[in-house]
């Protein structure tokens, strides 16, 4: 039977923080609301990695996705100034079967994870931590080759954001062009 | 046997270096054109009497083989295997001769891009006469479905009013088909660890569903290409369709492949099948001699009253084939030929008439033979060796095709072959009413009256074949010289079967 | 007992990985639906983070860290053309983008 | 040394020349006939025939002196497959010898009838250029008909059988494009083959049984194998004999297939003559007579041949009475005469089957042509009477439009006069003996069938009686009847040596001397002679003097005034419009075959073929058409529906992960 210990209560009330905050962002009406609630998600998604040995995991999340990502979109929105989303029209077929199937996965993963088989496998709070050393040597070492592709796909995404963002000047130039023809 | 230098190879390689040869030629100069098409294919007709020379006719085997290795599929060895036997020589010399004439037919016909034409009609070649030479089921299959590209384009290029339509119809029904073939023809060699059709022969070991269901997919694909009823629909909308030399390879050779696919596969594959599969594919066959020959005599257009006698006719080739014993196989084979010759003449007489009046509609003509003697007689000649005139070639074919149903022990019902001779009286119903509204009577309209009478490239083109009906009506003894060891043989391996089924 | 089971860990990824697939499903507003799809990843995120301290390794973490990378360049590359998309036509609705068909 | 020579039984190898020499005419004529002008290109046709005849005749010389068993002589292998052997063998013996002599002997004198004849015809129909086919065509008919009568094999005998029913086609159908609408004549053309082929499927069945039963196709052999035994055998011969019997109906117009054979008259005079009065209908009856051995075999097959024979010699008589076309009256009166022969040899009075069938060759051709020589006599007349109008409708063939021609065309009556009363079966004239044999063994065989022979006699010479008087006797009717004309030698002279065979043909066969008797039991076993009987040759000879007499009792006493009632239909009223009508029979065949098969064809063409499995395979099309834009509407081109896709997908993966 389900013996409430501090850590499950500190596990439940993060988790339904970041279920809360998802639902949030999914019905959010207004864009800045949804990235300022997915930033919450974040966090809350940290603590867990935090609770469950992965400090660097952790970090790297509130920095990088909580960060920059999130500024990132927030920038976006602020410049395209599509803060607040058009009224839906009506509910169609396509909400409601997303809705439907939505509910079908979580109660799939609910019937399997907590009814039907119950997971030998468990997790120690705190336990097998993982620390920046032990994360460096992996990737200086074992995965030095994906590594360094990784950054290759960085300089390939700077690149092509820049490319695209200047591409309508040329091209409004180009139409100029033919227009005098 | 091998010979140093082999005459099928020569064979197989002519037309396509003649196609080459037209693909340096300038479209502009199109006499040149034609007289390079026409040189290619008499040249390719040429060889193929050289490989009669060279040809035994008291062999049952395979001669002149040729193997060599191609590539392999699933570690299953496919060859270049080429050969010919008693089965496929005859269809080989007919194409070469049909291909000829085509071409010389299309001389004034074909305006238009007859660079592209002429190509085609020798690209065409080349997979008709790998058709019948093949010796490999994947090469077979290759060449098979490479006739339909420039069919297709035949149909679809040179056509007539709806051509597209009729074109894709074509295409779609033979594709439906052989792609079931496709399958079938993997699943064996897979399951035989070999592509080659001889080592092939009366394969043992096979589920009696699974044997039902291969032997079904091959019987489908030739089936749509023979056709038999009901899957005739096609045909007339090509004949129809197609220019003049289109239909005359139409009906001539592409018909045939689907009856000699069942002579090379149906049957010796799957011989206790075939037998008993033989009653209901007789009974499909004279419900086609029956049904073409009845909707024939309905059809406006002559072209299209010839196309449906193709139905009728080549029901008579499928109840040779079924009635399984040596007087109907042999009678099959040679009405193919029959066929070949018959209504192919029948289909370039109706090219003469429209390239004359632009129309093929009966109601269009009357009294022609009043106006072009000549070519009434010729004609006659045709119509009457169609309607299976003793003296003539028709009769020869459906005489043993007939004898040899009434005397099959694999159809064993009488009542089915009196049936297919009701269809010999229909024969004269539709040919002779389609006679006497074109030719007989008197000359209803104005602008026929004026018609010139053939000339003597149109005699010429016409001239051979009609030897050939006689000949074969009057002395067919050497074809089934040809044929009959080869014929023997494939009976020899039904005969435990038919044994059985005593 | 101080564990908790791996199964609530996995519950938990389900339904943030469910709610992210529904947001991208449902949603008209390209920004919107790169949220959930970072969602998504999250979810994803979450359950190898999970199985790394249930088997006491640590080459999770590693993915979780170049799922990260490729994240952030898709972002970047998405964002970018959102931008562009919205300065060629004024408007990011994905409805309107249906020029794939016909 | 000649004498020897041409007894010689090396003599006989000759037979194949009977073809060859008809075959050498016709090419000749089909080469360069055209450039040899009209009377050399008849006659080399003429000699062509006159060849075959002098062969015939050489080949009954030696046969005479060689009297065994058949000779064979092969020509050619033809067809050799597994069991069925069928070569170009010809077969000499008393039987096919004879056929031979007729063919050829009627054949050459109406070719030699001919050369004058179509002069004046392809000028009448204004296409002179036609005269050489003409030729071409009764030579290849010739040819054909040698085929039949010297075959070896039933399938040789086929292709005699189907080539003389293409030259009756090509024939019938000579002015095809004149007749009624134009297309008249290209129509009864048609009829007359198909009708034939009708008949030609049953030789084809009966030839897949025969072969089925004897394993083979030669008369030797077949007549060799013996009479099958047991329930199943005896079916298969008697579906034989029936299978035959049709192929017969159809060749010699018998019933039920007798109906194209009125229509053929639509072919120039000399061709209703040879092709269908003396030869070409005749081949069923010798048909009959080869086959004799496998009608032995049962006794319903011959019984069958013997009744329809009997009915259609009485059916075809009564019509002949109300027919007004001079032409159509013979062609009737034909049919009936083939059922006297066809009942004969369905009794097994081969002899008197055969006998007759010669006879009639004679007299039944004498009275074709005599009436071709009216026809022209009186076209003559036509022309010169009617310069200014010249297309007025009027038809010479009509005997209400003749009379009185016995003063103008003296030859041509006297001819006509002998033909008819031989028809007629006055002693001592051809067909008295003939016909009274027939009727001899018809009392043997059944009194039913005794009293309908002979009331088909009384009927046969009443109308002929009646058609005399009508065309020759009375006032000319008509301006064309009055100018008719005398025909040149080159017609009558042929008519002059056939009326003296019809006076004299008799001969063949006398009672107690019976030299056809003997000359065809060589071939023909087992047949004997019926004992003349003073008796039966007096009720037969008072039947034709009634007939005669009652005809003279309606149509000679008043003459025949223009636009009258025929005087018999005062008496006979509708039973008269019935005989004229020809019982409706065309109108039967009609409404029960011809139009059932048009309406199922149409049904087949329209409906069911473009429809229904037309319609199915272009429906399977459409099929795939509206289920690919079914899946087309999927494809919406909004990310998010292939994402809801993928999600439905996702789940129902995982569904069946769980309750798997």
């Amino acid at each position: 039977m389900l013996q409430l210990t501090p850590q499950l209560i500190i596990f439940f009330s993060v988790a339904a923080l970041a279920i809360a905050s998802a639902l949030g962002m999914l019905f959010s009406r207004n864009t800045v609301y949804a990235a300022l609630l997915l930033v919450l998600n974040f966090t809350t998604v940290a603590l867990i990695y935090f609770m469950i040995g992965a400090p660097f995991i952790g970090l790297a999340q509130i920095t990088i996705y909580a960060g920059a990502i999130m500024v990132l979109f927030l920038f976006v929105i602020m410049l395209l100034g599509t803060e607040v989303i058009a009224k839906h029209g009506p509910v169609g077929f396509q909400h409601i079967a997303a809705a439907f199937i939505g509910l079908v996965v979580i109660a799939e993963a609910i019937f399997v994870f907590l009814i039907k088989g119950q997971s030998a496998l468990s997790i120690i709070p705190g336990g097998n931590v993982v620390d920046v050393m032990e994360i460096g040597d992996l990737l200086y070492n074992q995965y030095l080759l994906p590594f360094e592709i990784t950054s290759f796909i960085l300089l390939v995404a700077v690149i092509g954001a820049i490319l695209l963002t200047k591409q309508e000047r040329v091209k409004s130039r180009i139409g100029k062009d033919e227009a005098k023809k | 046997m091998t010979t140093a230098i082999n005459p099928l190879v020569i064979l197989l390689l002519i037309p396509l270096v003649g196609g080459l040869i037209l693909w340096l030629i300038p479209a502009s100069r199109k006499n040149m054109l034609r007289w390079v098409a026409l040189v290619t294919s008499l040249t390719a007709f040429g060889t193929s009497l050289w490989m009669l020379a060279q040809f035994d006719a008291d062999s049952a085997d395979l001669q002149m083989v040729v193997k060599l290795p191609w590539m392999n599929f699933v570690k299953v060895a496919v060859n270049f295997e080429i050969g010919v036997d008693g089965l496929s020589i005859l269809m080989v010399l007919l194409t070469t001769v049909l291909t000829s004439i085509s071409i010389l037919s299309s001389w004034t016909a074909v305006q238009e891009k007859v660079k592209g034409f002429m190509a085609f009609f020798l690209l065409l070649e080349v997979g008709m006469l790998g058709v019948f030479l093949a010796q490999d089921m994947i090469l077979f299959y290759v060449f098979w479905e490479f006739t339909l590209i420039p069919m297709y384009f035949l149909i679809g290029i040179w056509g007539g009013e709806r051509k597209i339509y009729a074109a894709v119809k074509f295409f779609l029904f033979t594709m439906a088909g052989s792609v079931l073939m496709l399958a079938a023809i993997l699943w064996l060699g897979v399951f035989k660890g070999t592509f080659s059709v001889p080592e092939l022969t009366n394969i043992f070991g096979l589920l009696p569903g699974t044997a039902w269901l291969l032997f079904l997919a091959f019987a489908l694909a030739f089936a749509i290409k023979v056709p038999m009823f009901p899957l005739h629909t096609w045909l007339p909308d090509a004949h129809v369709e197609a220019p003049t030399a289109g239909s005359v390879i139409l009906a001539g050779v592409l018909l045939k492949m689907g009856a000699y696919g069942f002579l090379r596969f149906n049957l010796p594959l799957f011989p206790e099948i075939a037998i008993k599969a033989a009653p209901w594919f007789a009974f499909l066959a004279v419900v086609g001699i029956i049904y073409g020959a009845a909707t024939a005599f309905m059809q406006k257009d002559v072209k299209k009253l010839v196309a449906y006698s193709s139905v009728s006719h080549l029901g008579f080739v499928m109840l040779g084939i079924f009635a399984l014993n040596p007087l109907g196989l042999q009678g099959a084979i040679l009405q193919m030929v029959n066929h070949g010759l018959s209504t192919g003449a029948l289909f370039l007489i109706v090219g003469m008439i429209y390239e004359r009046r632009h129309t093929r509609l009966m109601s269009d003509f009357g009294g022609l033979w009043k106006v072009m003697p000549v070519f009434g007689t010729l004609s006659l000649v045709i119509v009457l060796s169609s309607v299976g005139l003793p003296g003539l070639n028709g009769f020869v074919g459906e005489f043993t095709i007939l004898t040899g149903a009434y005397t099959s022990v694999a159809i064993n019902y009488t009542l089915t072959a009196i049936l297919a001779t009701v269809g010999v009286i229909l024969a004269a119903v539709y040919l002779l009413h389609m006679f006497q509204h074109v030719y007989l009577g008197t000359v209803t309209h104005d602008e026929n009256k004026s018609l010139k009478d053939v000339n003597w490239r149109e005699i010429i083109t016409l001239a051979p074949l009609l030897a050939l009906i006689l000949w074969i009506g009057v002395y067919p003894k050497p074809f089934f010289a040809l044929m009959a060891p080869a014929v023997n043989n494939l009976v020899a391996l039904m005969q435990p079967y038919l044994m059985a089924v005593k | 007992m101080n564990t908790i089971p791996m199964s609530y860990f996995l519950v938990l990824s389900a339904i943030m990985f469910s709610l992210g697939a529904i947001g991208v499903i449902t949603r008209r507003n390209p920004l919107v639906i790169f949220m959930s799809l970072e969602l998504m990843f999250n979810a994803a995120n979450l359950t190898f983070v999970a199985f790394s301290n249930a088997f006491g390794n640590a080459n999770g973490q590693i993915f979780v860290f170049f799922v990260m990378v490729v994240a952030a360049a898709e972002v970047a590359v998405g964002l970018a053309l959102i931008v562009a998309i919205f300065r060629a036509r004024g408007s990011i609705d994905i409805d309107l983008m249906s020029s794939m068909k016909n | 040394m000649l004498i020897e020579t041409i007894t010689s039984v090396r003599i006989l190898q000759l037979v194949s020349w009977v073809v060859f020499f008809p075959l050498i005419g016709l090419l000749i004529n089909l080469v360069i006939g055209r450039k040899l002008g009209e009377r050399l290109s008849g006659g080399i046709a003429s000699l062509a025939s006159g060849l075959a005849f002098v062969t015939a005749f050489l080949l009954l010389v030696s046969l005479n002196s060689n009297p065994e068993a058949p000779h064979v002589y092969r020509l050619a292998e033809w067809i050799n497959i597994g069991s069925l052997v069928v070569n170009w063998d010809f077969r000499v013996d008393t039987l096919s010898v004879t056929m031979m002599l007729v063919v050829s002997g009627v054949g050459t004198l109406i070719h030699v009838y001919a050369i004058g004849y179509m002069h004046a015809d392809v000028r009448l129909n204004k296409d002179p250029e036609r005269y050489t086919r003409f030729f071409i065509y009764m030579n290849l008919f010739i040819m054909m008909m040698m085929i039949l009568v010297s075959a070896e094999s039933y399938l040789m005998t086929f292709i005699g059988w189907e080539g003389v029913g293409l030259c009756s086609y090509l024939l019938i159908g000579f002015w095809f494009e004149k007749g009624k609408d134009g297309v008249g004549n290209a129509i009864a053309a048609k009829k007359a083959f198909i009708t034939n082929r009708v008949g030609d499927f049953g030789f084809l069945v009966a030839m897949f049984m025969i072969f089925l039963q004897f394993g083979s196709l030669d008369f030797t052999r077949v007549f060799a194998a013996g009479t099958p035994t047991g329930e199943l055998g005896k079916w298969v011969v008697i579906g034989i004999s029936l299978f035959l019997l049709l192929a017969v109906t159809g060749k010699s117009a018998q019933l039920p297939l007798f109906v194209w054979l009125p229509d053929a008259m639509a072919g120039p005079t000399p061709v209703s003559a040879l092709i269908h009065a003396a030869t070409m209908v005749t081949a069923g009856v010798y048909l009959v007579a080869r086959s004799a051995p496998i009608f032995a075999m049962s006794a319903f097959g011959p019984d069958a041949v013997a009744w329809v024979g009997t009915i259609t010699a009485l059916f075809a008589a009564t019509i002949a009475i109300g027919q007004y076309d001079i032409k159509k009256v013979l062609a009737y009166s034909t049919i009936s005469q083939l059922g006297f022969m066809v009942a004969a040899v369905g009794m097994g009075a081969y002899v008197a089957g055969m006998f007759h069938l010669i006879t009639h060759a004679f007299f039944k051709a004498l009275l074709f042509l005599s009436a071709g020589s009216v026809i022209q006599g009186v076209e003559y007349g036509h022309h010169h009477a009617q310069h200014v109008d010249h297309h007025v409708e009027f038809d010479p063939q009509d005997m209400r439009n003749l009379g009185g021609l016995s003063r103008r065309m003296k030859v041509t009556f006297w001819v006509y006069l002998v033909g008819a009363l031989a028809l007629a079966g006055v002693a001592p004239l051809a067909g008295f003996f003939s016909k009274d044999e027939i009727v001899t063994f018809a009392l043997g065989k059944h009194p039913v069938m005794f009293g309908m022979l002979l009331l088909a006699a009384f009927f046969t010479a009443f109308y002929m009686t009646r058609q005399v008087w009508m065309v020759f006797f009375g006032n000319a009717r008509t301006e064309a009847a009055e100018g008719a004309k005398e025909n040149p030698p080159v017609m009558t002279v042929p008519l002059i040596v056939l009326a003296v065979l019809s006076i004299v043909g008799g001969a063949l066969n006398l009672p107690h001397v019976e030299t056809l008797q003997h000359w065809l039991e060589r071939t023909i076993h087992g047949v004997h002679p019926a004992e003349f009987s003073f008796v039966v040759a007096g009720v037969s000879l008072a039947v034709a003097f009634g007939g005669i007499l009652s005809g003279w009792f309606f149509y000679g006493r008043k003459h025949w005034e223009l636009g009258q009632v025929d005087p018999l239909k005062k008496l006979l009223g509708p039973v008269f419009t019935v005989f004229e009508r020809k019982w409706w029979v065309d109108e039967i065949y009609n409404v029960f075959v011809l139009q059932p098969y048009k309406d199922a064809s149409a049904i087949l063409a329209e409906p069911i073929d473009q429809k229904l499995i037309d319609g199915t395979a272009n429906g399977l099309g459409k099929l795939t058409g509206l289920v690919s834009r079914g899946l087309g509407l999927l494809q919406t081109g909004f990310v998010r529906t292939y994402a809801l896709m993928i999600f439905i997908g996702v789940a129902a993966i995982l569904g069946y992960l769980i309750t798997r």
